[in-house]
Parts: C-alpha cells; structure tokens; sequence
C-alpha cells in the first residue's frame, strides 16, 4: 500500500461554478445519515463526508450503522447499512441525539431508522425515489406503508431520482449511487470538492483509474443535481484550531498506538468489534518489526500473547466479550506468574453473542473480578479516539513496570466511530526498550518481591543465571512451588500490594463543572462525550449538575469518597444493564445496578445510584439530560 | 536471523556444557515413573548438544509430566493444562534465537489441549514436543486419557474405557505441514535419546511420542514391555534412527524411509506391534516463524516511519 | 462393588482380653493426625478411626492431608501425606485448632505438621523410631536434627518401634504399618474392634482374603503393643443421638445429592478437587440411569451439560477453578438462552493452577461476575457436608424453575472433609420430572416472559409444534434476532427480574448468637463450623458477638441491612485473600476486600470489614476466636 | 432402546411431510452465497426421509453458515463459535429419539472447535456432521482460515495467507475411528443431497466436508468451478455414492470402495484434482452413546436402589 499522500487543493476536476443563492440554515452543529443496502455504499458516501469535513476543519463524530449478517436480503429494515456523520463548527465529541438530515436509498432503510427514533421531528429527508413506481407491485405498496408511517412524523421529504439520474453514467446505478448522493452532500455542506476528489481517488487506488473517474463524474451530477433541485444550504462554518489534526476511528488509534508504544506482537482471533485493530496492523505491522498472530482460537491467542511477554517481547491480545470469557484462565495465570500482558477488550453487547455489532458496557465486572482466585490487575478505560492512541502506551508501561495484566475497556462505539483529535507528538520514550539480556546476579530471585511495595525484576530467557521456572502454582520468590501455608498468604500480599502502589500514583479525577453541586454524574469509557455534553446543556438550563470521568476501574482513582461527600447525589450513567428502581419485585436492596456503581459503591459507601440503558447504540446526550433535570435535587436514591 | 534477534545471541560459544549444568531441582516423580529417564536423556541431549541453558526454554502444562521444567536447570515454563504449545509458540515466534522444548502429557496434549496440538502441527514452528504417553490421567490419579486402551479400568470409565484409543501417531500424520513424527520408549533410552536428537536437529516442528511406565497407576501398560523386546519393532533408516547398539536387544527391525508419508500412515495405523522410529520426516515444509520478514528498525526509525503512517490520517 | 454392609459385632477375630489400667483422659473432643510418606497409608488408617469412631456415635471432621504430587520423594516435609481425624461427644462442625496427637511414620512428615503449626503445643507425638538408628547416616543426622526442632516444643514425644514389630508379621512392613498403627489407635480410644475389622475387610474386599487377614493380624499386633506400653487412654465418649446417620465426604454427598435430585448427566473434565465426584458416580450412576461424560475439556463439559439440558435432560458439570474459567462463555450462553443449568465448582487454591488440593473461597466473585455481559444467575454455597447432599436438589429445582443458570460453590475442605449427619429422608418430589413432550399450544413463544417475574415455560425438542432457534444473540420472544433497540433492554430485564424474583422468595437469614450486639461475624460456604464454634467461644467468654451464614450469595438473602444495623460492627470471615488494612500503601478506600465483605458493602453500604487468610488449610477457630476478641466493641473500621 | 427413550417416541407416523413443512424464516445470507443451497438440499434429505420437525435438531455454531438452524422448520440450537459439537453430544447422548445434524463453518470447525471435532470422530456419536467450507472467515469479514489456500490475500494476511490449509478430509481420516467421512459442493446438489444421505443413514459420526461458495468474499475459489466439472473427480461405489444422472456432467470419475481407509487417505492427500465422493466408511465402529446402559427405573426404584446406596454410608 502507498504511504503517499493523495493531492489535494489542486484538483482540475471540478468547475468553479457558483451556486445559486437558496436559503442558508447557519448551525452550529448538525448530524446526517446516510442509509443504503449493504453493498450499496451508503458507508463511503458518510465516511468521505465525514473525513473532508474533518479535513476542512470541522468537528466530526461517524458512526458506522451496521447489519448484523455481511448482506441481508435488500430493501429490510434489519438491513440498513451505513452511516452517520455529525458536523460541528467545534469539536464533536459524541453521536448526539438524532439526525436533521438524512439520505436514504430506499424507504425500508428509512423506515429502519424512524423506528429506532434516530431522526429528529422535522428532518430532512432525502429519499430515492425509484421504488415510488417500482414494477413490482409490492414494492409500491411497502414505498405507500412506509410514506404513511413517515407521514405522522412532521419529516420534510424530498424525493431523490438518483437512479434515474445516475443511468446516464452508469449501467448499474445500485454500484454507483453513492457517489451521486455524496454530490448531493458536497453541495449541501458547501464541502471542498478537491478533498471530496482526493478521498475518492484513495479509496479505489487499488483498482482501475476508470473507476475512480467514473465515481467522480458521478459526484459532479449530484452536485449539479442539488444545485437545480434543493431550495437549501447547510452551513457549520468550521472553526479552525491551531493544532495539526489526524481523523480515525478508535480501533485505528489502537493499532497505531500500539506501534507508537513499541508492541511487537498482536496476537489475536477475529471477533467483532476488535478484528479491524488487526486488519489494520496486518497492513503495517511488519513494517515496525511487529506480527500480527491469527492464532486457533482466543484462548491460544493469549497463551501466544504470554509466551512472547515471558520471552522479552512486548505483546498484547485484542477481542471482544466471548473471546474475553475464553481468556479468562491465562488471564489467572499472566497475574499468577507476573508476566506483563495487555488486553484490549473491545466491548460489544452481551451476553454471550449478544449484539455482536453493538455497543455495550457491560464487561467492567467480568473484566475486574473474571478470573477465579485472587488476581489483581489492572483496568483501564479509554473515553475518547485520541485516547485510544495513548492508551496503549500507558497500558504497556504499566504492563512492564509492574509485570502485570493490564486489561483496556474500549467498546464498539469507539472502535468504529470517526474523530479527529490532535496529532499524537510521538516520543521515543513510549517504546519498548529491548529485553534484559544482561547476566543475572548470583542469589537473586526471580521475584525477588520488595516487601513495601511488590514489585520486582523479572528474568528474561538469554540471560545468563538466571535460570528458573514460570509456575502457575503458588510459589515462593524463587518461583519454587509452595509447600506452607504462609507462602501463599505472603505471595498473595505481594501481587496485591503492586496494585496499591499504583493506585498510589493516580491523581483524583478532575471534575467537570463545578466542585460540589445537587448531582454528580459518573462515567467511564466511551460515553464521556455524551455525558460532558448534556452536563453542558444541563447547566446552561441553570442545574447544579457537575461530571466526572474515570479511566482507571482498577484500581480506582483516588478520593472519590471525598469528592462524592460534595454532592446532594451521585449517579452513573453507563451502557449496561440495571434494574428499573421501581421494577417488580425490584427494592432498593436487591436491585440490580450498573457496573460501575455496584463498583463505587462497595468502594465508597456512597448510595451511588445509577442510569443505565442497553438499546444497542450509544447514550444520546438528550437522554442524558432528561435524567439530570430529574435527578437534580431529588436527592438520594431512596 | 535478522539484527534484532543478534541482540539475543550474546554468549560464550566456547563453553563446554555438562550433564551437570542442567540439573534443576529434585525431581518428585513416583521412583520408578518413566518420566525420570526422560529427564537424564534430555540432560544429556542438551549436553551433547551443548546448550546454554539460558538460551533454552522448556515449556509445559499441567500434569505429572508437565512438572519437568521443574526439574531442569534451563528456564522454563510451566503454564496451563493443554496450552503449552500456545505459550511456546509465542516464545519462539519473535526469539529464534532460544531453544524451546514442549514437554506434554497425553491428556494435556490430545485432550484438552488437542486443537492446539492439531494446529501446532500445521504452524510447524521449530521446536521439539514430547508427548509423554503413560495412557493415563497421573496427576489426578487415574482417569481415562484418550490413548487409555479401550476396556482399561479407571476412576471415571471403572467398567473400561469405552473407546478405542486415539493413535497420535496416525494423527499428527493426518495434519497437513506434520514435518518430523516419532515415537520412542523412555525404558529404551539409547532409542529415546536419539529420536530427541533427531528431532531436535529437524527444522520444524517435531513431534515426538514417548512411551512412558507409569508404575503408580498403569504399571501393566508399558510395566512389562522393558523384558518384551520382540514386542517392539524398530523403525530404522539412514535419514531416521539407525543405532546400532540396539541391534542385539531389538531383533524386530523394520526398513522405513521417513520421506514415505502413505507408507507411514500404514505403519502407524497398524496396532499389532509397538513401532519405534522416525515415521515421517521432511525438512522443507514452510515454517510459520519463516514467513514474516522483520526489518530492525531503530526506535528513532520506528518513529519516523510511524509519523509516515500518521500523515495518512492528518486532517 | 458389592453394597452389602459389612457384617459387625460379632467378630472373632478379637480377643475379649481386659487392659490393664493406665491413666485415662476424658476429653469433649480431642484431634488426632496420621502422617506418612505417600503410599504408607496413614490416609485409610485415619480414615478407618474417622469412620469407626462416626459409627460409634461420636461427631467426627475427617480432613486429608495430601500432598502435591502423587507419590512426592520419601521422607521429605512436603510429601506428608495422611489425615486429621477430631472426634467428639457431640456433633463435630469443623477440623478445630491443633493436633492432640500425631501419629508419624517418619520425623520428616512430623516436622512438616510441627511448621504448619498444627500441633498443640504439648501435643502427643508417637513417632516411628526407625530411623534414629538408621544405617544410612544422612538419615540419622535428619533425625537428630528434627528432634532438636521439635524438642523446644514441649512435646510429649514416644518412640514407636512399629518397623521392627511388623517384621514379625511381614516382610514389607512399608504396606501394613498404618495397621499397626491403627491397632495403637484402636487401644488408645477404645474403638470397637468388631467395626474396625469390618471397615478393613471393606478396604480390601476386592483383593485376597489374605491381605485383609495379614491385616487384621497386625492390627491386633499394636493393639497389643500399646496395651503393654502405653500408660495413657483418651475417653471422647460419644453421646448418642436418635436419628440415623450416614458419613461421608463433601464430594460423595454432592454426587448422592445429585442422584436424589433426578439428575441424569455429568458432564466433567478431571480436576483436583473435583474429581472424585464423578468417581463416585461412575461405580453409580449408571444404575440410575445417568451418565458420567468425561469430555475432552471443560468447555466440551459444559456444552454437553447444556445440550442435553435443552434436550430435556436434567444436566450438571463438576470443576474447580480453572475449570470454571474455561467454562466462562457457556455459561453465558446458558443465561443467555434460558437453559437450565447446574455448575458446582470444588473450590482449591488460586488464582491460576494456584494450590490445586487446599481450600479457598475465592471464586465468589469470579462465579457472580465473571461472564461478559449482563449474565443474571443464581450462586449457593453448602456449608455442612450435609449440606453438600442437599443443596444439588435445590440447585436443580431453582435452576428448572427459573430457567437459570445456577452455579454451586463448593470447596476442598468440604470435598474431602468426612462427617456424619443425619440420614436423608429421600423424597420422590425431589427428583426431577420427565421432560414435557406434549404438543405446544398454536401461538405460544419459546420465550412467552411474564412481564412481573420474567419466567416462561420452555420448549423442549420432541414438543410437536414447538420447533424454534434457541439463540445466543439478542432474540425477541419467540427467539428471533433482534434487530431493533428496545427488544435488548427487555429481554435483558426478562432474565434478571427472574432473579429478583427468586430473591423475594427467600427468608431472611437467622442468627446464631443475639439479635444485636458488638459484632457480627458473616460468612460463607465451608467456614460456619469454625466460625460457629469461635463465636459459642466467645459467648462464653461474655463477648457480644453473634454470626450469620449465608447460603445464597446472588441473589442476596433479604434484610441484611436491617440486620447489620443492630451490631455495632460487622465482618466477614473468609479463606480469601484480603489486603490487610495496615498495610503498605493500603488505605480504607483502596482496600482490596475479601470477597463477600465487598459484596454486601455494595448492597447494604454499611462498612463490613473483613478478616480473611489465604492458608491453604481452612480457618481453625482459635485464630477467629482472636479476631473476634480484638473486634468486639473496637466500632467501624475506619 | 430403553424404557426411559419410549417415552420421547410418541409421534405421529403416519404423517408425511414435504418441504414446506421445513421452512423457517427468510434466510439472510448474501444472494449467490452457496449456504442457500446446502439449506435447500437438506430440507429435500428430511422431506425424503420424511423426519419429523419436531425430532430433528441442528446445532450450529457461530458463522454465517451457523445462522442455518434460523432458516428450518426443526428445533434449532445456534450456540457459540466452535462448540456445535459438544452441546450436539449432550442432545443425543440422552435422546437417541432425536434426529441430529450439526452445522459449522470452516474456522468454527477446524479452527476455535479443532479439539472438539477431533474428538467427536473418535466418540462416534450417531449425527450429521456438515462442515459449510467456504474457506473464509465469512461472517467476521474475510479473515484467513485453515482452509483458505496458500498465498490467498485476506485481512489478515494482507500479504498472502502463510500457510499450506489445513485438508479436513486427510485430518478426519487420520482419526481412530472415524466411521463416515465424505466431500461433496453444494454446486452440485444431487451429490450434496445423496452424500448426506448416505451420512444420514450411517450409524454414527458422519463428517461431511461440503465444499461451499461464498460469492461476497472468495468468489475466485470456488465461484469458477460450477463451470469446469473436469476439474472434479467423483469417486464412485455401490457403498458410497453413484449417481447415475451425475455420469454425463462429471465424466471424470473413479471408482474407490470406502472401506479402504489407507486409499481414502492417499486420494484425501493428493491435491490435484477436487474428490467428491465417500472417502470412507465403516458402519461397525464403536459409538459412544451404545457403551452405556441404562437401566429404565421409576422415581419410587430409584429412591430405594438410593437408600441402598445411602446403607453404604450409614452409621
Ligand atoms: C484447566 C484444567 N483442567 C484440569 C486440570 C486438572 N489436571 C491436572 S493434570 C491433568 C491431566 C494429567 O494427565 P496427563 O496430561 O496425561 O499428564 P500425566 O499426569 O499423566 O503426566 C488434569 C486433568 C487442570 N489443572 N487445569
Ligand atoms: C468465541 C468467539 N470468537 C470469535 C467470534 C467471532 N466469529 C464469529 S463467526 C467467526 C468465524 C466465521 O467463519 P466460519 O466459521 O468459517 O463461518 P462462515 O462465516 O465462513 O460461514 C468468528 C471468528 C465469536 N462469535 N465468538
Ligand atoms: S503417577 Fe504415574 S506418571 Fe505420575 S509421577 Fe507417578 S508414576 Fe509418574
Ligand atoms: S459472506 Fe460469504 S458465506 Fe457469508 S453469507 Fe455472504 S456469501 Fe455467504
Ligand atoms: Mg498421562
Ligand atoms: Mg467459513
């Protein structure tokens, strides 16, 4: 693959024309979808959207809309495939609430997305409409149903003959009608039409420069069509930083991470998700010296992860939930035998297969408590792109420092949405240094545990004396295997205390808004966006209500008693299961609650009450809202 | 081997290994398990082969057998029941420059830990596995392993095992990429100590069954066949084993060329006689650990080429 | 195997012959130890005077000593293989605080007992004296060198000549000291002669005549032996009850439980200490019906146990530790598909292969949380052996009842812990119904939630008219896919109200001890003997202490807060580990807890402290006795 | 068959079913994808057989292929990736009444299910086992397999999958006693349709290697040969499969008597031509399932043989 960068700027392709003056709609930040059939493209047309408006200096969220199966029967609403791109003049840190404008290929992708409350009252929609007079009668009666439906909506809908229009170029539209609605958006969102050319190119590097013009011939008629037809215009004037940017979803930001840390090996079995992590370090790993290792299974994935760790090279493991379960037992054995080892678990919904495209949080506990016996280790939770990146230099530092497991929460909603935040300044420092290979010293062991604060110095094969075995058994700090009681309680101790000694070196959070209020939210990983943003509303409307955001799970951060003490209430907000309070059968005793208050509050005390909500898509910054404004002085959960 | 592993290969070629240098702790196996002449044979494999003991690695899982890292002053590992081959696989992947050592008991390699085992075959990375075979649960005293002759009375199966048992021979054979298949007798250690070497000299993946007494619970499988001779056929061929000391005792001997694949399937299948030998050998089968071409970058390097990398996605 | 009990009372082989009159110590209860190499037979000759002493009317707590490896290096500390046999006038909870009296085949097996501190100081020790003077000189210099350790010690210390009497009888007095040995038992404590020929001609029953015989004959030999040498006698008189008892072990009553439950499948993979359940069942099972499947691993185990559920059968799986991390992603699957099924997991040592034949609670969390996903399931501990028996009927009937997935836990100390308790009344409604296989009424859904209780009747494959897709991704009612948001959010409430439903039909615990006071102890599984015992202890002693077990541990039993509320301070006793609150780095915050403390912090948010130690042997009542004194009246934690 | 089965063997004989009578929901693969014709095939095998729904169970596992159970009429359990075959034991251990069929992919079978698979040929448990080999990972996007063939770009292995594939016809064979094992295409559904009968009606453990296209990822392996049958050799025998119709499309033919297992396994091994046909079978292996023998007592029996037991332990 080139490493080059296509040309921008100077693209000879489009006309400099000027469109006509139709009214302008001055937002501060608006979200758009595009749905198709899988196959249909609707995912490119929303990806180079969204990329150029990050390249122009906008903020931007994508989401991808997935189907579960690779190509449904067409024209289902259980197929709709695509993407959802939300513009702001600042940075845009979550998938908001719902969609103003939406393009739609045909009406059952459409209808897909009215019923799962995606669009907002009033939207825009623009709506192919070749099926309006389809041949096959029952497709005219599922357009009429599906108008109907949509009619109560107050929708603004606007009919589309991009099929039509695209037959000119194209002897199969359904290939190239993509590209005619991502015309439609340039015009639209006044993008620049040389980053839109530039993107197109890059996309089909790989296959005959033909097709690749054909697309763009394709984009010009539909900006050429939205220039006669559309009465509007979208303006979110980007608001430039001063920083240099990059754009990439979260499981990029994990591969490229893992690179800028030094990690030299990815060992891994495919599972949404977390597969495209190694689809991308399948491109460039070797580059960097590194392997991506497809094992048989996730099981022999981490058995793989550990053996490279325990021969000196730098390794982590990445999958999702069933792959998590099944790595459990090597987890027990990577703490039991301090070999330094990173997981990342990109969270999907559970249980079991669940909702293997959707995004959840509810792996916290198992992340935590998983592995039978005592085994403490270390997680953490990235809450944006860019901290996806950084992520994995901290966690393999802390991996190395001290030889432990150190598990990284990431979730769906990261791992495929699209956000630029700013170019990582790389640092040597990040890398992994090259394995001891010096003699080890007469008499010493290999955990030679320091009583204050367990940590010791690990034996790396090659060098010379120092000789010893790895055992999953209880063993002494000769790693000879235990035969009295004490042994046990004393090693035990010592694994713990390495994760005091961090916690130790944590900093409280910080909060976001003010010190002490009515409510404090709580949030961990990806829904921080979300959470910062209705806060925001939320105080706007004048609501005591501040936020704060934890990255590490275990062990927690520091002085979060204190900090709790400061206001009227405390509630999480996560993606996980919990009981309705006033549920059947349900009382404030046995209710089921989310992970992470279940979490602080057997660490705190606090009566942390939470809202949680497991739809299969990310909180909605509205929904957020709704639950401060009622939990705002309303006091504890009682 | 590339300018990142030479970091690895610093130590003194010149010295001279014994027997002794590989002496680890007391070994706890039952007196009179086989187990124990496993271990003196591969001590003295590794003396002849003069291996620093840090530069050698020896994996295992859980199991009587599995201790044997214990035992052995080279480093080791002693991971988990059936996963010994993940862990040593990873060991090797990026550390060509270790020697790595599997040793496998029969349920920890065939059962729990036979998709591994199937696919290690495959992977064809270069080490040595032994398998060693008692046709018994030892650890947890005495249950049905799937090489337990079938009708053997065990804790679990106490009316005789219900199946014929697994033939690992047959199968590692039946894995597309197997490139070194051996069996051998831990009570024949001349025979034991040449499979090693042969094993250990073969560029790939080898994979070596050893027949092993386990007096505690099975002693009538294998207890008897030390006084058995004719009970025993041995393999011999210039590119396999060909001892002749061993002439005398094994008069049973049988021409095999380890090149013939169908002929060893045939060899392997048939039941009638203990084989002893190398079933199958090639030495030109790809290599898992040969197919990535690393280049050795300097972290300054790495960093410039990653800055390449991220100008991809620069806005 | 024959089941006809052997014949008693009316042997002999035995002499009538009086003893002459030597000092006699009459005891409550009185701890005795048999320790050997491996292979000697300490472990039957303990076991027989457990058994016997049982049959006699006196409570009894057999516990084996055993080492790591099958048959460790002679004469080494750690290779001590045998047994701990407490008798006593009443019922028996627990193995006490220390040994009485040793019985040792060699002065290395004694010395590992000597720093395992488990001998009473002035303890009884009957020592083979053999090796004093050895020919092989290393072996003196070892015996002098232990007699020097133990000397300080204040043991009452005499000599056995057993080798050298047995050689009278056999030329390998090796295999048929522990007879011998016994004999000296047997004249010690006055056991019946008749009962303890009968348990020997049990043991052997399978091989010569002859063997039993030469046994019998060197039984008699020490017996005699100790008549002429001993000068002391121990009376536990037994005060006999009116019901019938049985003994046996913790695994042995899980298997007859099972039976009694109407089980018909377990699905196992060997592991220590797990294993012998199946041996049990597979001299048994068959008969009634059942089969033991020994799968290729514990995944295979678990998806057996599930197939065959679903199919109608009633099923269950046996593991420890890391076997219950492998079965990890079943058991999602299991809640997930509302599958029946029973998990009981032997806990031992951890984390990882950890101490594979001692005891620890610390799977509590990892059975409650560990499986990815929101994954409601039902967790029990048995804390007696009887307990062992009963529980599997229960687990079962929860597990049909509620479609559930109910995980029992189990430990070493009750695997292999032998104590009388009163026979089962057997009950025809405890074994489990056939499976229904009538038509399935036109328009009923596999998964038909009531929306108060979450529960549904299942189908089951057979059921004309039933046919559907059982599934492990979201599914709606009918088991199909979910494709739209809310079905998630439901369906997940479905599978937990279940739970809270359970919860609602549970009693609050009872107390042993007042309804309030100082100090309340909590514990869990296998500890309430000695806990029980500390606390009567400590009552004596005026202390305000009072305890609680607790049977269930997800869902919780109801009104613990309430209960808490009433002591002053509350705690938890458990065989996990726990940082100690002095320690390094660790603060009240940070703090990692044993695992129930934590549990109930998160439920009750009162401050529950724990006191907990990871030994490998389980807790003794003299260490908890210490705790409890040093807390009462101390207040909180803090 | 026992008392206690009797009981689950109430059902309407008489009753003829058609394929109607084995339609589930709409399938969701991708059009052209070759999983729709194995479903059509195998809804045409329980119409000729005439299997009650209500007797039939799929098991599958995860893949696309093992959205299967979805798409028939039958009880269906769609478990997790790779463990089809366990949690279709535990159906048929207990319920010899029930007809089972397992579905799995290439990567759910030979990959994370690898020791399951070896190990349930060797029980021998009476089902249909399909393996659904497009040779791909599809469902999780184009990841190398052990089947994919060497050099074969994937997103992976963007540079060529590494290895030789693994050949699960050789692997099965290599198997103690495996019983049943069979290549068809599902682009040639006569021979589909008569190699899964011929499973279907073998007592025990069939394997059925069913070679299938997947047009949305690898159209370049398979998609091609519908149209080149003389690339196809089927093997033909009275106690295999002949199908006279087949004769004039696949003129390339060979006739091979299934009973020879070390012909299976030269014509498994060599790569040059792709066999459809029964490789080998033997209808007199041992099952698992016959080893047992379970006696059919009543609750209030059961009770009383326990309270004999419960003697054992009395005081
Ligand atoms: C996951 C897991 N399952 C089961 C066990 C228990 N276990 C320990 S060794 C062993 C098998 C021992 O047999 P084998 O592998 O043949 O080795 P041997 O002791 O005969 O040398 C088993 C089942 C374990 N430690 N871990
Ligand atoms: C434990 C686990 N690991 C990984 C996955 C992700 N996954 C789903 S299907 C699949 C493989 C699909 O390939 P194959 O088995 O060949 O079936 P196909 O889709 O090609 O029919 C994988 C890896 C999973 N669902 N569960
Ligand atoms: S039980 Fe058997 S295999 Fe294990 S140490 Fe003893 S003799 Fe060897
Ligand atoms: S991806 Fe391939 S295997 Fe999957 S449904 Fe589509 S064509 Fe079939
Ligand atoms: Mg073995
Ligand atoms: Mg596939």
């Amino acid at each position: 693959m080139s490493t080059r960068l296509p040309v921008v700027g100077d693209d000879p392709v489009f006309s400099a024309e000027q469109p006509s003056s139709p009214r302008v709609l001055e937002r501060a930040q608006y979200t758009v979808e595009v749905v198709s059939d899988s196959g249909e493209g609707a995912q490119s047309c929303g990806q180079i959207l969204g990329t150029v408006s990050a390249k122009m200096g906008n903020g931007v969220w994508t989401v991808e809309i997935i189907p579960a199966e690779v190509q449904p029967p067409p024209r289902n609403p259980a197929g709709a495939s695509g993407n959802r791109v939300r513009i702001g003049s600042g940075p845009v840190t979550n998938w908001g609430d719902r969609t103003d404008l939406i393009v739609a290929f045909n009406e059952q992708a459409l209808l897909a997305r009215h019923r799962l409350d995606a669009l907002e009252p009033g939207a825009v929609i623009l709506i192919e409409s070749m099926w309006q007079d389809h041949d096959d009668e029952g497709i005219r009666a599922e357009w009429s149903a599906a108008m109907e439906e949509l009619g109560a909506a107050g929708y603004r809908i606007i009919h589309v003959p991009a099929h039509e229009q695209c037959l000119a170029l194209t002897e199969n539209p359904y290939l190239g009608k993509n590209m005619f609605m991502l015309g439609i958006l340039t015009e639209l969102f006044d993008r620049d039409t040389a980053l839109i050319g530039a993107q197109i190119r890059h996309r089909f590097r790989k296959k005959d420069e033909s097709v690749a013009e054909r697309s763009i011939d394709l984009l010009e008629l539909g900006i050429a069509w939205a220039r006669e037809n559309l009465d509007f215009r979208v303006s979110v004037p980007p608001v430039p930083g001063d920083r240099d940017m990059v754009v990439m979803n979260g499981n990029q930001a994990v591969a490229l991470g893992a690179v800028a840390a030094g990690m030299e090996l990815a060992a891994m079995y495919p599972i949404t998700p977390a597969t495209s992590v190694s689809h991308q370090l399948g491109e460039m790993f070797e580059r960097f010296g590194g392997i991506v290792h497809q094992a048989e299974d996730e099981i022999a994935a981490a058995g793989v992860a550990i053996g490279a760790s325990y021969a000196g090279k730098t390794a982590f493991t990445i999958t999702s939930g069933p792959g998590l379960a099944l790595k459990t037992e090597f987890l027990g054995l990577a703490v039991m035998t301090e070999t330094p080892l990173v997981l990342v678990d990109v969270q999907r919904g559970g249980p079991s297969t669940g909702l293997p495209t959707k995004v959840e949080q509810s792996d916290l506990l198992a992340a935590i408590f998983g592995q039978p016996g005592d085994a403490p280790h270390v997680v953490l939770a990235p809450a944006t792109i860019e901290e996806c990146f950084h992520v994995m230099v901290t966690a393999r530092r802390i991996a190395e420092t001290f030889r432990a497991l150190v598990i990284v929460l990431s979730d769906a909603n990261l791992a495929t949405g699209v956000q630029p935040f700013p170019r990582p300044e790389l640092d040597q420092a990040w890398i992994a240094s090259a394995p001891d290979q010096s003699p080890v010293p007469e008499g010493k062991a290999p955990y030679a545990w320091d009583e204050q604060t367990g940590l010791s110095q690990r034996f790396i094969p090659g060098q010379p004396g120092g000789m010893f075995t790895v055992t999953g058994l209880a063993h002494d700090e000769r790693s000879k295997v235990a035969y009295t009681s004490d042994i046990n309680q004393w090693s035990s101790a010592m694994r713990s205390r390495k994760i005091a000694v961090l916690g130790q070196t944590l900093r409280p959070p910080s909060l976001n808004g003010d010190d002490a209020g009515d409510l404090l939210i709580v949030g961990w990983g990806s829904t921080k966006g979300a959470i910062e943003e209705a806060v925001a509303r939320a105080r706007d409307e004048g609501l005591s209500v501040s936020s704060l955001h934890l990255t590490f799970l275990s062990p927690l951060e520091p002085g979060l008693a204190e900090i709790f003490s400061r206001f009227q209430k405390v509630m999480t907000v996560e993606i996980n299961y919990s009981d309705e309070p006033d549920g059947p059968f349900v009382t404030h005793q046995n209710r089921r609650r989310g992970q992470l208050s279940w979490l602080l509050r057997a660490q705190t005390l606090v009566d942390v009450d939470c809202w949680t909500r497991v739809l299969g898509e990310p909180l909605r910054p509205g929904a957020i809202l709704e639950v401060i404004r009622s939990n705002c002085g309303a006091g504890g959960e009682r | 081997m590339s300018a990142v592993c030479s970091l690895f290969q610093l130590h003194d070629e010149s010295r001279e290994y014994g027997m002794g240098d590989y002496e680890g702790a007391q070994a706890r196996w039952c007196p009179g398990c086989g187990d124990h002449s496993v271990l003196s044979a591969t001590q003295r494999l590794l003396a002849r082969e003069n291996l620093p003991p840090e530069k050698t690695v020896f994996v295992s899982g859980i199991g009587c057998s599995s201790r044997f890292p214990h035992y052995i002053n080279t480093y080791g590992f002693h991971g988990v029941h059936g996963r010994a081959l993940p862990v040593a696989t990873g060991v090797k992947l990026h550390r060509p420059d270790l020697h790595v050592f599997v040793v496998m008991g029969d349920g920890d390699c065939i059962s729990i830990g036979a998709g591994h085992w199937i696919h290690a075959i495959r992977y064809n990375v270069d080490m040595v596995a032994l398998l060693l075979d008692n046709e018994i649960y030892g650890l947890t005293k005495m249950q049905t392993s799937p090489t337990t002759p079938q009708g053997y009375v065990t804790n679990t199966q106490p009316r005789g095992s219900y199946l014929p048992p697994m033939n690992p021979i047959e199968a590692t054979l039946g894995v597309t990429n197997a490139s070194f298949v051996a069996q051998t007798a831990e009570w024949v250690p001349a025979h034991m100590l040449a499979t090693m070497e042969a094993a250990y000299r073969h560029p790939g993946f080898s994979f070596v069954r050893i027949l092993q007494r386990c007096p505690h619970f099975t002693d009538d499988l294998f207890g008897e066949l030390p006084k058995h001779p004719e009970r025993v056929q041995l393999l011999v061929h210039e590119h396999g084993i060909d001892l002749e000391a061993l002439e005398g005792r094994f008069p049973n001997r049988l021409a095999h060329d380890p090149a013939d694949l169908d002929e060893a399937r045939r060899l392997a299948e048939d039941a009638s006689v203990i084989r002893l030998g190398v079933f199958f050998r090639d030495d030109s089968r790809p290599r898992y650990e040969e197919t990535r071409h690393l280049p050795a970058y300097t972290a300054p390097e790495k960093l410039e080429l990653l800055e390449r990398e991220l100008d991809r996605y620069a806005v």
